[in-house]
């Protein structure tokens, strides 16, 4: 087993509007075992013709047992979802919602704080882990292939753009994160780090960062001493202007070490191997493979 | 969404932070009726969603109602360009009229989000006046923050530290207690982004804010029904606003002339990234979303078009939700129209690519399919 | 602190939480306007400060002009006694006429604080109308429980598992958790202790609440000023009044004829505990408090003695930050004028406590010592 | 060293209006290393001219080292006073506050909980421990002696009145610790009676309960399957009628639990010895001990 799931792992899904419903079909076509799902008003009925939906998390975690819960509710009751499944004993959760209010998600971050819980995102694709076929998120899975890279982004697109690379040269991945493109966000690309640092499946990492923040220089503070496994890294947003908003609420420079270059540098005297842009991710991983 | 100087300062009366005694005046005439009724020197300052206003004549000190008309005159109606605007600069429709002010003490004040620790932060500086970056690079120590819990609310614990750091005058700490306290609540009911008062002067042993920034956050004005209607369209720029309309995350750049068009942020950054190593320049960042639908990838191809720095159009899109076949149609969609565009570079992958492509070589426009973006890179070179 | 029923439904119209349309009226002629205004069949209730009204004639509904003055006037300036009030009952100065509600359904709703968890709790039953403390003995399976979060607002997934248990109409729901959002915010936001709606009514598919309680904790008054403007002497016992006004922690009690003056709550129960060992029974609990001075303690001792019920009083003051000797002048001072009163029963003990009796043996004052409160239990039995 | 302190505990007292002021006095005078006060606008001044007054917390933490704080502030400020000791590092805080609303003490509790910090009081004497000479509080220290007895209590004077009688009988306290009448409130009877029962100092408890709550049941509980050094229980206000608040805001009786009858019933069949009234407690321990 890679990082973040165990052989007793069970899927609850949160929300099954539009995208909440497509999505937890292709996570369960995939393979992922999904034991529940929550829409209130739907309790009793079935998603699929088989996975039960309740009305509450807490009926879900003790009918099924469910201990990953996978949110798609939109953003105004995002908090409300992350802390029902908190307050449900849920210990992973992947929160896909994008356009949280700040200050919601800095509530759920102390609410949260001292818990046992893990919170990935929000605003992000969530994770998926090839040779388990298992996947909690939106990552397409007809991109990846299970192998020796686990890959972590604050991007979601983007990530598939490095997968499809290293899929097309033939190099598949341990796990997929994308950490989301939140400036206040759960799980970290130093949470990432440690889990693939200990994972045996995981021989080499691809961290792609972006502008914004100060995700990136934590990463290199722990990378330089704490990372084994060669990590290669990517930013974008080389050539964004300052105080724009790039898409991610978190992808706005506010300051010099919000700058890609200023995160190369520090990712690079950390010890990681730059990838100069996200299109020669897969070359490296090849070279280092060799 | 930024809302105007007088709009930030009607919310700072209504939570009882002391501003100058003022007025709106939408023409010179009615500047001259609110400088009667304020009976004294007034200070006529341009209402533009920008800072550093006073470096370009948008902030005069009018001693009679002559000074007034010429002032107001010469702002209203026309673009106020400062170190702050993009392009061409942003009109003035209206100025703020105020009772002069002495100043005996300047304070920079602010409340924003500190996202490190995931609070929020008061910032205050007794370089009050100038502009926090300025203060930041050459006088640091001078920048004292206090953070606040996002659970609790400010504690006066936290505010009486911060005070007395500043060598203000002891008697003065209700005073300033009240106002950091006000503004922190104005900071989080009103789901902010950012607040500043620049300078915070005291005057006459009473603190009053002269000037008043609040910044909202996107993401929470759903919830903020009553600055929704303080939008200001005049204040964005003409495609910026239409992007806005559609929920399209669009980012319009002056300096470059590629535009892109692209699914997901950072894979928007990485196309923007690539557009310069080709030599080039972006002219815009785009990102139509995870999800978008025909209709809003139309809209978003507009856009880029109708963008007349633009030279070049780059599509990247990645298929997921999204169907690059539907993306297709869109994009046909939106050049039905037209007899001149410039030239495009599609990148096609994921969900319905092929399907996408052939869609695209079956219409007669005029399109150059590239494979990846390194490949799109180089038929960018090739074209300009 | 209690408020009266109008004005807790004043503070729910503020909140927006539906009540019943109606008026106060001061006199039956007041009251008859109210009805004529309203246009239809009335409520008349009674305005005190207790529950239980409904069962001793303070809620009487009047189908005409005829009724509503009658009504009215059987209940103005007279003092009504429910299953809740202590001593003679309470005084009727206003009544509250309201529309006529038609019910279809009862519930019971109340906030309070539980002090186990350390949160705001919501109750809800749907045997309204029925008082909670008959429900929880009968049928406590039909008392719901949600729990609010110190640090954070009330959250929709609990309201909604709440709702899913009481078997209303689906389409009710966002009326329902509107009202219990606002119910709850009313209870943080001023400092509630209890509020209660009882019963909560669904009426043409609206939700109305028909009674309204609010009880203000006492310790947080102290900013909520608003409400301490609600304050309504008229419903207090006079000797609780005067106690309130000292700040001394003093409670009549009803049936008992020995005075009790003492520092400290649990010794003052410890005190009264020992009363009734003697096989006499305590008059009243009061508290002086840690610090008391001696005009705290003369208007204390003054309390007691002005209590016509009580034949023997016990002082029972234990030195502290309070000297003995300052209590016993303010005995002194408190029976200056006073020709007769009853036995006086005092152990003194702690800080100047010899002084204190110095003091009190020169004064002339009638008082008998104690060693501790075992031989003031001797002593009491035999003077009664 | 008995409950509660060290060898390295050094007191910092907190609000020196006037009870502050006479009750610190009190404290240093019986022996209490008192390194630091803390009263906003006196920092740089002297208290009994030997001790820093600090105007925060924080600086007289970072100063002298302080790590028990003695709490005197007002109500309406005590909230911001207990957190920012908290948020200071101090590890043990007493509490002396009378009157500080609910609301304020529910967001105090949740702000500490998982946190390393434990709250004695409020509305309570604090604690005194004899053989170290180290009183945290307002407890008397005339009418304490050093011995076996562990005495914990809700109330104040009343606590005092037991004490006098075992000072009298010629029995004395390991340590004498009142946990206070608020219904909401930090160390509980179950924190206490732990606590005794560790200490190699006491060898029998006290325990001095009244009616509310339902904190004795709680303490019965534990003595049941944790306390095996014998308890001497006593519940006042056995005579207090149903709804009426007896002084102390948790001294109410509010359903059949909250009755001193009750609460002596469940005491009984934990064990615990039943002292019928306060005035009996030094009697019945001279009973025990002989």
């Amino acid at each position: 087993m890679t990082i973040l799931i165990h052989s007793e792992t069970k899927m609850v899904v949160q929300g099954l509007g539009r995208d909440g419903s497509f999505q937890a079909s292709k996570c369960k076509s995939y393979g992922t075992p999904i034991v529940s799902a929550v829409h209130p008003g739907r309790g009793g009925l079935y998603f699929e013709d088989s996975v039960p939906i309740f009305d509450s998390v807490e009926e879900s975690v003790d009918t099924t047992g469910a201990n990953l819960g996978l949110i798609f509710v939109p953003a105004p009751f995002a908090l409300d979802a992350i802390i029902e499944q908190v307050d449900s004993g849920i210990e992973n959760i992947v929160c896909i919602t994008e356009g949280i209010p700040v200050q919601d998600m800095t509530k759920v971050m102390s609410y949260i704080e001292g818990k046992k819980v893990r919170l990935i995102g929000p605003n992000c694709p969530g994770f998926i882990c090839p040779k388990e076929n298992f996947k909690a998120g939106i990552i397409p899975s007809e991109i990846v292939s299970s192998g020796p890279v686990g890959v972590v982004s604050r991007s979601g697109t983007l990530t598939y753009e490095a997968i499809v690379q290293l899929t097309n040269l033939g190099i598949g991945q341990s796990a997929c994160i994308g950490i989301g493109g939140d400036p206040i966000h759960g799980t970290s690309f130093v949470d990432t780090l440690r889990m693939f640092e200990e994972d045996n499946d995981t021989k080499i990492i691809v961290m792609i960062g972006e502008i914004g923040g100060l995700r990136e220089q934590h990463a290199a503070e722990y990378i330089k001493s704490n990372v084994s496994k060669p990590v290669v890294a990517c930013i974008v947003g080389q050539t964004a202007p300052s105080g724009r908003r790039m898409g991610h609420a978190g992808a706005i420079v506010t300051g010099k070490s919000a700058l890609a270059q200023e995160k190369i540098k520090v990712l690079k005297s950390s010890g990681a191997i730059i990838a100069e842009s996200p299109t020669e991710i897969g070359y490296v991983i090849k070279e280092i493979l060799k | 969404m930024q809302i105007h100087e007088f709009q930030a300062k009607n919310i700072f009366k209504e939570y009882g932070i002391p501003v100058p005694e003022g007025e709106i005046a939408n023409n010179p005439q009615e500047a001259i009726s609110v400088m009667e009724k304020l009976n004294s020197k007034v200070v006529v300052k341009a209402q533009v969603h920008s800072g550093g206003r006073g470096k370009v004549g948008g902030v005069k000190l009018a001693e009679n109602s002559d000074d007034v008309f010429r002032f107001s005159s010469e702002m209203i109606g026309r673009k106020l360009v400062t170190n702050q605007t993009a392009g061409n600069g942003l009109p003035v429709n209206k100025v703020l009229i105020e009772k002069v002010t002495e100043i005996e003490t300047e304070l920079y004040l602010a409340v924003t989000m500190d996202y490190e620790s995931g609070s929020p932060v008061v910032i205050i500086s007794t370089e009050g006046g100038m502009e926090i970056e300025t203060i930041a690079e050459k006088n640091p120590e001078k920048i004292l923050k206090i953070f606040g819990d996002p659970l609790l609310e400010l504690l006066p614990y936290k505010i009486r530290k911060l005070f007395e750091k500043l060598n203000i005058e002891p008697s003065l700490y209700k005073q300033f207690s009240s106002i950091i306290l006000k503004v922190y609540k104005i900071f989080v009911e009103k789901d902010c982004s950012l607040i500043e008062i620049n300078p915070l002067v005291i005057s006459n042993e009473k603190f009053i804010a002269l000037d008043a920034k609040i910044s909202i956050e996107e993401d929470a004005l759903f919830r903020q029904t009553k600055i929704q209607d303080l939008f200001d369209s005049t204040q964005i720029d003409p495609l910026e606003l239409e992007a806005l309309k559609y929920d399209l995350s669009y980012v319009k750049l002056y300096d470059g002339d590629v535009g892109c068009m692209v699914n997901g942020a950072g894979l928007a950054m990485a196309t923007m990234d690539i557009t310069v190593k080709a030599g080039t320049k972006p002219a815009n960042f785009l990102d139509v979303g995870g999800s978008a639908d025909q209709n809003k990838i139309k809209k978003a191809f507009e856009i880029i078009t109708e963008d007349s720095d633009v030279k070049v159009i780059l599509v990247n899109l990645f298929g997921g939700i999204l169907r690059c076949d539907i993306a297709a149609q869109g994009i046909i969609e939106a050049l039905k129209d037209k007899k001149e565009y410039p030239s495009i570079i599609g990148v096609f992958r994921g969900t319905n690519s092929e399907e996408a492509k052939r869609i695209l070589t079956d219409s007669k426009i005029k399109l150059i399919f590239a494979e990846d973006l390194i490949d799109a890179a180089k038929k960018i070179k090739e074209i300009e």
